[in-house]
C-alpha cells in the first residue's frame, strides 16, 4: 500500500511537472510575448476587447515566475513585457493620482487589449488570406506562352531588386571581395613585357634592369616595387623566349640583361 | 499633314468583334497579366482595349477558363471549380511560415508600412529571411518612403501577390472592409506617446490603398 | 458511340457542356498538347473526350485563338490571320549586364555623377558602349557640367527611368541600411562567383574587350 501511494505520488508530480514544462517548454512556440499574452487571453474566453487586463496581466506574471523557477531562460522580450505588465498591474489596483500627467492605468489596458485583438485579427486575415484559390494550386495560368521567337529585336530590362543589389554589391565590395591589387599601383606582368619588348631593341649594351621602369613608376615605393617585380619577370620571360641575357655578378648585385645575340641588327 | 490624314482614314479601327478576337489571341498567347496600356499599344490604332475587354469577359463567362482582372492587368485564368482536373499542372509551393503568412497579411492589410509597424503589430522583430522569402516570391516590393522623420520605406504587395490569391486589387482583401470600421487598421499609437499627426497618418494610409492599384499598372 | 453504356454506368458522366469547360481548361493550363488518350484519363470516368474536344473546336472557329490538332495531341493556337499581333510578344528581354546594372544604379544614387566617378566607384573603367545603351534605353541623360577643372559632364536619370522603377523620385531608392535590414545584402553572391547565367558572364567579357578597344581608340 504504502509503496504504491508513494508511487502515485511520484506520478501526478511527474505529471504536473510535465504539464508545467509543456508550457514553459512551448516558448519556443510562441512569436514573442504579445503572441504569448494573446494565447493566454483565450483561456478567458471572452471578446478581447472585454478582456480583463489585470487577470491577464497575472497569468502573464506567473508564467514567467513558473518559467524562472524551472530555470528557463527567458527572452528579454518577455522580461521586458513582465516589468511593463507588473507596472500596469499596479496602476489598475491602486487609485488614480490625480498628480500623475501619465496616461492612467486603464488608458494602458485599453491600449493592450487593442494591441492584442489587431493582431488577432490580422492572424484570421492570414489565414482567411491562405484560405483563398492560388494561381497555381487552384486555378491555373496558361500553360503555353507563345512567345514566337523569331525576332531579334532585344529589349533590355532590370528590375528594381537588380539596381539595388547591384548598389549595395559595389557599396560593400570592400567587405568581401577577394584579395585584388588597385589598379592604380600595381604593373602587370603582360604590360611590363609590352614595355620591355620595345625597349630591348636598343639594348644592346648590358644594362640595369632598373633603368627600364617606364616614366612615372620610379618614385612612388609601392609602385617601383610592383614594377620592378613584374620587369623582371617579363625579363625571365623574354630570356626564356630567346630574345635577352640575363647576369648577375652575385648575390644581390644588380641584374643586367642585353639582346641576345641572334637577334641583334 | 495631308498624309496623315490619309492613313488614318485609311486604316479604321477594326469592328468591335475584331477587336474582340485580337484582345482574345493576346490574352491567351501571355501567361502573365496583360495591362491596359500594352493592350492598347498591341491593337491597332483607334481601337477600345477597354470595351473590347468588357465584351471578352461576358463571353467567357461560364466557362473553363475565365477572364480575370488583376490589378491594370487581365488575364485568362481557368475556372476555380476546375482545380481538381489540373493535379498535372499543380506547381508544388513552399508553404510558409506562420511568421511570414503574419507579415505579408500585415503588409497587404495595412499596406503602406514599414517594418517598425509590422513589428509593433506583431510584437516581435521580423526576421531577414521572412522579408526575404516575401520578396522572392515577389508577393511584396518597396513602396514610397514614409514623409516622417527617416524617411523610412514602405512596403507593399504587388501584382503578383494579387494573381496569386486571385485578387481584382487589393481593396478586395477579404474582410478589409469590417477590420477598417472595427479600427483594427488603425495605427494606433501607445497612450502617452508624442507622435505626429494622427489625421496625416490616416490620411496617408487610406490614399496609399488607392494608390497601390495605380502602382499594380506600373509594374 | 456507346451513349447508352455510359448512362448506365455507375458513375453518371457530368454534362457534354461540362465535359467541354473541363476540357477547355485542361488545354488551357497544359504546357504541351494533350493527347486524346491522355484528356481520357483526366477527365471524369464515362466522358467523352472526343466529342467534348469536337464541340470545343466548333465553339472556338472564328475566335482569336483556335483548337489545333497538333500530331496526335490537342492545343490552342492563335489564329493565323493574328499573328502579327505577336510581333511584340517577339521583342526579347535581356536582362541588363552587371556593368550596365551597376553603372545605372551608381548614376541613380550619386546623381550628378561624372564618368570619373562612376569609375572611382565601380573600380573598373566605364564603357562608352555601356553609358550608350544607358542613354538608348532613355534611362539616363546628362545633367549639368561640373563646376571643377575640365569643366567635366554629369549624368543623372530621366523621368523614364523612374517610371520604369515605379518610383516617385530617385530619393525613393532605399538606402544601404535599409537594402541591410531587408537582408538584401545577405543575399549577394561570394565574390568571383559564376553569375546567375553564364551568358551573362560570356556577354561582359566581350563587352570588356569592347572597352579596351574603344579606350584604347580615345586615348
Amino acid at each position: 500500500m504504502e509503496t504504491e501511494d508513494n508511487w502515485d505520488e511520484q506520478a501526478s508530480a511527474v505529471e504536473a511537472r510535465l504539464a508545467a514544462e509543456a508550457l514553459i517548454v512551448d516558448v519556443d512556440g510562441f512569436e514573442g510575448p504579445l503572441d504569448l499574452l494573446l494565447t493566454l487571453s483565450r483561456t478567458q474566453k471572452v471578446d478581447l476587447r472585454r478582456i480583463s487586463v489585470l487577470q491577464l496581466a497575472e497569468q502573464y506574471l506567473a508564467f514567467v515566475d513558473k518559467a524562472k523557477s524551472l530555470r528557463i531562460e527567458l527572452a528579454a522580450d518577455y522580461l521586458v513585457m513582465a516589468a511593463w505588465l507588473a507596472f500596469l498591474k499596479s496602476r489598475l489596483l491602486l487609485p488614480p493620482d490625480p498628480d500623475d500627467e501619465g496616461p492612467s492605468g486603464e488608458e494602458l489596458a485599453a491600449h493592450l487589449a487593442f494591441q492584442l485583438e489587431r493582431l488577432n485579427a490580422m492572424r484570421q486575415a492570414a489565414a482567411r488570406l491562405m484560405a483563398r484559390d492560388q494561381l497555381g494550386r487552384h486555378f491555373f495560368a496558361r500553360g503555353i506562352s507563345e512567345n514566337v521567337t523569331e525576332i531579334r529585336q532585344i529589349s533590355y530590362t532590370a528590375s528594381l531588386m537588380d539596381l539595388m543589389q547591384a548598389y549595395a554589391r559595389l557599396r560593400t565590395k570592400d567587405d568581401f571581395r577577394p584579395y585584388t591589387m588597385d589598379r592604380g599601383k600595381v604593373m602587370t606582368m603582360e604590360e611590363a613585357l609590352d614595355g620591355m619588348r620595345h625597349l630591348i631593341g636598343f639594348a644592346g649594351d648590358w644594362t640595369d634592369l632598373t633603368s627600364y621602369l617606364p616614366e612615372g613608376w620610379q618614385h612612388d615605393p609601392a609602385m617601383r616595387r610592383s614594377a620592378t617585380a613584374s620587369n623582371f619577370a617579363a625579363s625571365l620571360e623574354l630570356a626564356k623566349l630567346g630574345l635577352v641575357e640575363l647576369r648577375q655578378h652575385e648575390t644581390f648585385a644588380k641584374i643586367e640583361l642585353r639582346k641576345k645575340d641572334g637577334q641583334r641588327g | 499633314m495631308d498624309e496623315i490624314t490619309d492613313t488614318e482614314s485609311l486604316f479604321e479601327a477594326p469592328p468591335m468583334a475584331e477587336q474582340e478576337r485580337m484582345v482574345e489571341a493576346i490574352l491567351f498567347a501571355s501567361a502573365d497579366p496583360v495591362s491596359l496600356g500594352e493592350m492598347t499599344n498591341r491593337l491597332p490604332h483607334g481601337s477600345d482595349a477597354a470595351a473590347a475587354l468588357e465584351h471578352l469577359k461576358k463571353r467567357y463567362e461560364g466557362r473553363g477558363v475565365q477572364l480575370a482582372r488583376i490589378g491594370d492587368g487581365w488575364a485568362f485564368r481557368t475556372a476555380r471549380d476546375l482545380g481538381h482536373l489540373m493535379h498535372k499542372e499543380r506547381v508544388q509551393l513552399r508553404k510558409l511560415s506562420r511568421a511570414a503568412t503574419e507579415t505579408l497579411a500585415i503588409i497587404a492589410y495595412h499596406q503602406p508600412v514599414t517594418r517598425a509597424e509590422i513589428e509593433e503589430i506583431r510584437g516581435v522583430s521580423v526576421s531577414r529571411g521572412t522579408i526575404d522569402q516575401l520578396f522572392d516570391l515577389e508577393w511584396i516590393k518597396f513602396g514610397r518612403r514614409r514623409v516622417t522623420p527617416g524617411r523610412p520605406v514602405t512596403f507593399v504587395v504587388t501584382q503578383g501577390f494579387l494573381d496569386h490569391f486571385g485578387l481584382e486589387s487589393a481593396r478586395d482583401l477579404p474582410g478589409l472592409r469590417e477590420l477598417r470600421a472595427a479600427g483594427l487598421l488603425d495605427n494606433r499609437p501607445p497612450p502617452g506617446a508624442i507622435l505626429p499627426d494622427d489625421d496625416e497618418a490616416e490620411e496617408e494610409g487610406q490614399e496609399n490603398l488607392f494608390d497601390d492599384d495605380n502602382e499594380g499598372a506600373e509594374a
